[in-house]
């Protein structure tokens, strides 16, 4: 290990719930991480849109001389050939959740599992709705991971009676969430579940559900642990009875991977999946952590 | 009708039965009009009587609803928007037409400017605009942008553009409306130059010896309809006069009520300096009617703005009843009784877009507040008193002020500044645009306002209405007081050597009186 | 300039005489109903209409302030932000309250007060900047924009804050619940509304601003004190975008750096379409009530039917908005 | 309206005579560069300053058109969307026509022709609605920046359009590469922008755009097809556009919905910084590039320094953006 390291983590702007997430962990684990290696130094920056965050790694490269770069691509497929450029520098370049479109360019990949979200949560759906019903899907944004988990879902039900009404986008965003399900509501007398993708969608889409009176009649399923819902699941809520695990605790991890790799030369290398699991009223308590913002 | 420049040539640009109604509104009625080469043709009439309707549209700018118009013999249709220019008919528009952002060359060329390469050629637009400028004796910088000149230098830039193209029909409507003589005489001398070269000019004036010293025919409109087509040999001002308002004119200017030799001085200004001005003294007694002349840019404008508030002064002290007073904004003014009205009424004066109402109270809506909400019956009666003291005529009171006739928004104007019933008033340019009849009407307002004990700041360039209107005269001349003139003294002449610099009086001499 | 033309003609609207340009907006409302009615038969229910009209109320308000901005010549682009400002203030507020309070109204109405606080205290620097400093309305409110943007990211430290659960519940009324079955936030607008109308048409205040916007000269050369009454148009915008918060923090009980995005975009459309003139010199502040309607019935029309791909919500939106002008617009000529 | 009148009195750039005015956005970039100087060694070098000058590209090349547009009184929200529409237009056909042209210079440059193209034809539709339909320039582009946006979600199915590396790999030199050491955005940004600046001081299409937007009426008295000068603008917006895109897309080979968010709102703060009036009738090309090169700037320097918490990066960017106007105002008083 060197003397004086450096450490690039660059990471979405916080424009939904879960990159809020993001940005709380990465520096968690930067402040957390600066006490315990001294010798560490780390660059952080969010960017809004993928020219940004190109511009912020290139900045980091050029002006900080980093050593190691941590990324959570925005956009990856747009982010690429940047990151492969930095890797093409002689850096360190561990890649976070979302996958390039070139392989081979990262050193390390911790990933959170896309469309595994989409399958387990259609998992539950089956399981708790045998004889199928009918159900409504409150999505993302119009991005790529939103497509990966929207497929999986959808082909995780196939074949099973469970009719999907409609699907709008929410945007990761409780306001949105809130007038989606509003108007599925008025829309249809007979939904016995949502998925909601996102526990920030689910949060907006759980009050125009009381609002309306029609808690007991369906269920909601999320994603993304956030304490709010899991809370509720470890309470045993009937709307909410499970949520599935997709934490942005995940750059923390990565973090902590690529430092302990440049301090103390542990080897690391290859693919970190985290899975997407399942949290219910048993596990919940080892998700809950009431610190988090998130 | 007999040409009265002894020609005989045919008619370079001419209408026939042109009439033309706004909406359902008729405004001009079947009018015969034609201009011959090398020819001055006035048109005169009354404010709304239509004559800048008639020539916006033989200039293309309107549309006639019927009639027809022909230009070198051939029956035409005119182009809009101005593209009339092509065929050598040049317009200077009533309302001041220039983009406040451009400079003095740009504006002189826009619209056909000079190329070389397919790029603009601008050394050559600026040098040429300064000719055209040093023509018109303007000292004014072609780089300087047209929203920091005075309206009469704006005044000079319209004209400037007007000259300086190849025309063959000038049509000027009220250019000297803002001009004092020097300047008029100069148009005059351009104007003349250029019938000399066959230019065919329409002209059209409120001041009547402008007129009978420059056309040859005059066009008489009364309520948009043709009143005569005469040779102005055969006219006198008194006969123009009686042919626009149908009604025989009296004494224009009503006799003068000196002031009591013991009245109060209510505005004592001494030393007062601002931007464009400096060591200004001078006193205004009640009942008294100041005058102020003075060539364009000699400061008037600016001394009136620094008393009142609208800009700062840098030194100097003003008094009113005897109490220093330092505005900072024009409402401390008005409260304390001291109103000014612009000379700039579509920069300064009148929201444009919106109707007669709200603008006739915009000074004064504190006036029309019933429980702290405006009570627009009240501004209705405030019109209507307006409308009829001031004479005003608009189709209704919702029509937007930008489609009022120049002269009805010169009215309106003054009916808005003497809603706030000032003891002081200062009027710059109180009758830009204004026909003789109303004219004699503000006079006689002017003058029963001093006669209640009102004082009256009259600043004009037109001569005549400073010596017709004034107990006494200030005359300034490059941003200093170049003297005062009080009684027998009022006179062109002296006036104009005070204004000139070829007389100088003493500094305290006779500030007051 | 070109689209303002047509205004000089326009009759000052005394009482609520009806012509062509008052009626556009109106049409197209019109349309837009008969289009959803169209579409699903639970459109016009009473409960539909409420939810779109208590959901439209927020930017509605803000729209509102921002008609008089606008009319005065302004612009303000950081009411999104600065709702979202307010909404974490407000919560931060009583969440510190509660123990020294306890949980109850009194909690709540100090947060109230303190959500008008910054409001207009966020109004007052906006304005502040805009008249004394000289600087464009525009670059002034993305400035604040981006600090107040910054400012809500920083205090919830990046994530959401949340009201404590218990003041919520004595929250939640104030947007769930009504009088007569009206809900609160729909009678807040509707109030807010009329008395906008009242002040730009029946008030100096309302005049002056016209004044303004249509030739700040001429304004200035009537007595008004120009900056004043500017200063006052963003205070006025600050305490509306307060009044907004105070009914949006009870929905959903949390603000992040999320919340208000792009609001101000929508304000300003909801403007814009109501027939005000983006350079100022004419606003009409029912105008913008319909303007915000329409815009809330075009969210809500979309997530009523599933014949357009929901990839497509922006293209059906910007057809409408433009349609919807265009029908105000095309009539005059 | 206030804040333009400082103009009026200004002088007309003869060369690049120095006043006050004109010096405002000089100092405030001088200023940020002596502050990143202080902040960070690397900041100086060659490296540094070519990546932020060739990453500024894009942006500045749309706010050369943006400031025509803005000259002649318009705006246009759509740029960003614009953007994304013609990435995805590009790259949809250089991939479809590779089986037919192979990988080569041949499919690149068919697609930078198709990127122009479409970006012109963009142009055409908003310039035409503002100009013929009568609608305001806000909500004609506030309408197609939806449209737009939504046509590339539809187009790449809710994901991403991506170049085929192969074709890709020919067309990266574009962006990476350069002339005696300059890469070709920055070549390409300095000739758009000396074009620009002389189109608008030089030609009379320069000339009728100031005259439109400072009054319309006049501009029209003065013969000038005040229809036909704004449609123009809105074409050479487009296709400024395209440009950009074409240096765009070699940097991210890849087009989705988030390409281009809010460019339209960094481009019009460029143009405002550099000393344009909002209002129209004054621009000046030459600013708009410092004002991009300033905005370009404070990213840089937000990520020379570790002091500011990331979380108020954007309260830094406004707080600059106010300043860098305020310095050029404040002189004048
Ligand atoms: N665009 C317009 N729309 C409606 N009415 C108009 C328009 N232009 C002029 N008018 C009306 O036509 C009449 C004649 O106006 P015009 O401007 O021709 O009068 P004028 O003789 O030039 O008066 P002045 O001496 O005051 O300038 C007026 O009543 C005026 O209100
Ligand atoms: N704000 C200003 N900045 C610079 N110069 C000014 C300003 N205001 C006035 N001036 C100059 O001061 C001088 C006096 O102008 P002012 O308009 O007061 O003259 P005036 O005698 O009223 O002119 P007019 O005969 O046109 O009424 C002019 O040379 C003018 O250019
Ligand atoms: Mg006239
Ligand atoms: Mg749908």
């Amino acid at each position: 290990a060197q003397d004086k390291v450096t450490i690039g983590v660059s990471v979405p702007a916080a424009d939904h719930g879960w990159t809020g997430g993001v940005n709380y962990f990465a520096q968690q684990a930067i402040d957390r991480l600066k006490t315990t290696y001294p010798n560490v130094d780390f660059v952080f920056a969010s960017a809004p849109d993928a020219p940004k965050q190109i511009a912020d790694i290139e900045d980091m490269v050029s002006t900080r001389n980093i050593d190691a770069l941590v990324i959570l691509p925005g956009d990856p497929d747009a982010m690429t050939s940047a990151i492969k450029q930095v890797k093409d520098a002689g850096k360190f370049v561990t890649v976070v959740d979302r996958q390039l479109s070139i392989s081979g360019v990262e050193n390390l990949y911790v990933a959170g599992d896309n469309p595994g979200l989409g399958a387990n949560s259609a998992e539950y759906f089956k399981s708790v709705m045998p004889d199928g019903g009918n159900i409504v899907i409150l999505r993302g944004l119009p991005i790529p991971i939103d497509a990966q988990r929207f497929d999986a879902f959808m082909a995780g039900i196939e074949g099973t009676n469970i009719t999907v009404l409609d699907d709008e986008f929410a945007n990761w965003n409780r306001d949105d969430g809130f007038k989606v399900m509003q108007d599925f509501l008025t829309r249809f007398p007979d939904i016995k579940g949502v998925w909601a993708q996102d526990d920030d969608i689910a949060l907006g889409a759980i009050e125009a559900i009381k609002q309306a009176g029609r808690d007991k009649e369906m269920f909601i399923v999320g994603g993304a642990g956030m304490q709010q819902i899991l809370q509720a699941v470890a309470d045993g809520s009937a709307l909410t009875p499970v949520d599935v695990s997709y934490s942005p605790a995940m750059i923390a991890t990565a973090i902590e991977l690529t430092t302990s790799h440049l301090v103390g030369g542990i080897q690391v290398a290859g693919r970190y999946i985290l899975d997407s699991t399942l949290i219910t009223k048993d596990n919940a308590a080892e998700f809950l952590d009431p610190s988090s913002p998130f | 009708m007999s040409s009265a420049n002894g020609t005989s040539a045919p008619a370079i640009l001419s209408a026939h039965r042109i009439s033309k109604s706004f909406g359902d509104i008729p405004v001009l009625f079947s009018i015969d009009f034609d201009i011959r080469p090398g020819e001055v043709h006035a048109i005169i009439g009354e404010n709304g009587a239509g004559k800048s309707t008639l020539i916006k549209i033989l200039s293309g700018i309107e549309q006639p609803t019927s009639g027809s118009i022909s230009f070198d013999g051939k029956t035409v249709v005119l182009p809009p928007n101005g593209a009339a220019e092509a065929m050598g008919i040049v317009l200077i528009h009533q309302e001041q037409n220039l983009a406040e952002h451009l400079t003095v060359a740009d504006s002189i060329f826009l619209g056909r400017e000079l190329k070389r390469f397919g790029f603009l050629n601008q050394a050559e637009m600026r040098r040429r605009a300064a000719a055209v400028m040093a023509t018109l004796h303007v000292a004014v910088d072609p780089d300087a942008r047209i929203g920091s000149l005075s309206v009469a230098d704006k005044q000079m830039v319209e004209i400037a553009k007007a000259i300086s193209r190849d025309a063959r029909v000038l049509i000027m409507d009220e250019p000297t409306a803002v001009l004092s003589v020097g300047e008029t005489q100069t148009l005059f001398e351009q104007i003349r130059r250029l019938t000399a070269r066959g230019v065919a000019v329409i002209f059209i004036s409120h001041k009547l010896d402008e007129i009978m010293e420059l056309a040859q025919r005059v066009t008489v409109l009364r309520d948009g309809q043709l009143i005569a087509t005469i040779g102005t040999e055969a006219l006198t001002p008194d006969s123009i006069a009686q042919m626009m308002v149908g009604r025989e004119l009296s004494n224009l200017y009503p006799p003068k009520h000196e002031p009591d030799v013991d009245a109060p001085v209510v505005l004592r200004v001494r030393n007062l300096s601002a931007t464009g001005v400096s060591d200004i003294s001078f006193d205004l007694r009640r009942g008294e009617i100041l005058g102020f002349a003075g060539l364009i840019g000699s400061g008037r404008t600016a001394v009136a703005e620094a008393v009142v508030g609208l800009t700062s002064h840098t030194g100097g002290q003003i008094e009113l009843d005897g109490k220093p007073v330092d505005f900072t904004q024009v409402a401390q003014s008005v409260d304390a009784g001291l109103a000014y009205m612009t000379k700039d009424r579509k920069g300064k004066g009148l929201l444009l877009n919106m109707g007669l109402q709200p603008n006739l109270t915009l000074l004064t809506l504190k006036k029309h507040m019933r429980a702290g909400f405006l009570d627009s019956a009240s501004e209705a009666r405030a019109l209507e008193r307006a409308v009829r003291r001031f004479d005003v005529r608009a189709r209704d009171a919702s029509v937007a002020v930008g489609r009022l006739s120049g002269g009805n928004q010169q009215k309106l104007m003054l009916g808005k500044t003497m809603e706030s019933e000032p003891d002081i008033i200062i009027m710059d340019e109180p009758t830009r645009g204004i026909d003789v009849g109303t004219k004699q009407q503000i006079y006689h307002i002017i003058a029963a306002l001093a006669a209640e004990g009102k004082s009256v700041i009259v600043i004009s360039s037109e001569m005549q209405e400073v010596i017709g209107l004034s107990h006494r005269v200030v005359v300034m001349r490059q941003g200093r007081l170049a003297g005062v003139l009080e009684g027998a003294e009022i006179t062109e002449s002296e006036i104009m050597r005070y204004a000139a610099g070829i007389k100088q009086s003493g500094h305290d001499e006779r500030i007051s009186a | 300039m070109s689209a303002s033309a047509p205004d000089m003609a326009a009759k000052p609207a005394r009482g609520f005489r009806i012509d062509l340009k008052t009626a556009g907006p109106l049409v197209a409302l019109a349309l837009l109903v008969l289009l959803g009615v169209t579409l699903n038969e639970n459109f016009l229910t009473y409960n539909n209409l409420t939810n779109v009209l208590a959901r439209s109320s927020f930017i509605g308000i803000i729209a509102i302030g921002a008609t008089f901005v606008i009319t005065s010549g302004g612009l303000d682009l950081s009411v999104g932000s600065m709702a979202a400002v307010i909404a974490g203030a407000m919560i931060m507020v009583m969440n510190w309250l509660i123990p020294s309070m306890g949980i109850g109204w009194g909690v709540v109405l100090a947060g109230m007060a303190v959500g008008i606080l910054v409001g207009g205290v966020a109004g007052v620097g906006n304005g502040m900047m805009i008249t004394r400093g000289r600087i464009e309305a525009f670059i002034v409110t993305l400035g604040t924009m981006g600090i107040f943007r910054s400012l809500v990211t920083f205090l919830a430290n990046g994530g959401t804050l949340s009201l404590n659960f218990e003041v919520a519940d004595v929250y939640r009324p104030v947007y769930y619940d009504g009088l007569l079955g009206v809900p609160y936030p729909i009678i807040v607008f509707a109030l807010v509304a009329i008395g906008g109308e009242i002040v730009m048409r029946r008030t100096a205040f309302g005049r002056y601003c016209a004044a303004i916007g249509s030739n700040e000269q001429v304004a200035r050369y009537s007595s008004i004190n120009v900056d004043n009454v500017r200063l006052m148009t963003y205070i006025l915008q600050g305490v509306l975008v307060g009044v907004a918060v105070l009914l949006y923090v009870p929905r959903l009980g949390s603000a992040s750096s999320t919340t208000g995005v792009l609001w101000e975009l929508e304000a300003i459309a909801g403007v814009i379409i109501g027939g005000t003139t983006l350079k100022g010199g004419y606003g009409r502040v029912w105008g913008t009530v319909v303007g915000v309607v329409i815009l809330g019935l075009i969210g809500n029309i979309l997530n009523l039917q599933s014949l357009i791909s929901p990839y497509l919500n922006g293209a059906f939106q910007g057809v409408i908005i433009i349609l919807a002008v265009l029908l105000q617009r095309g009539r005059r000529r």
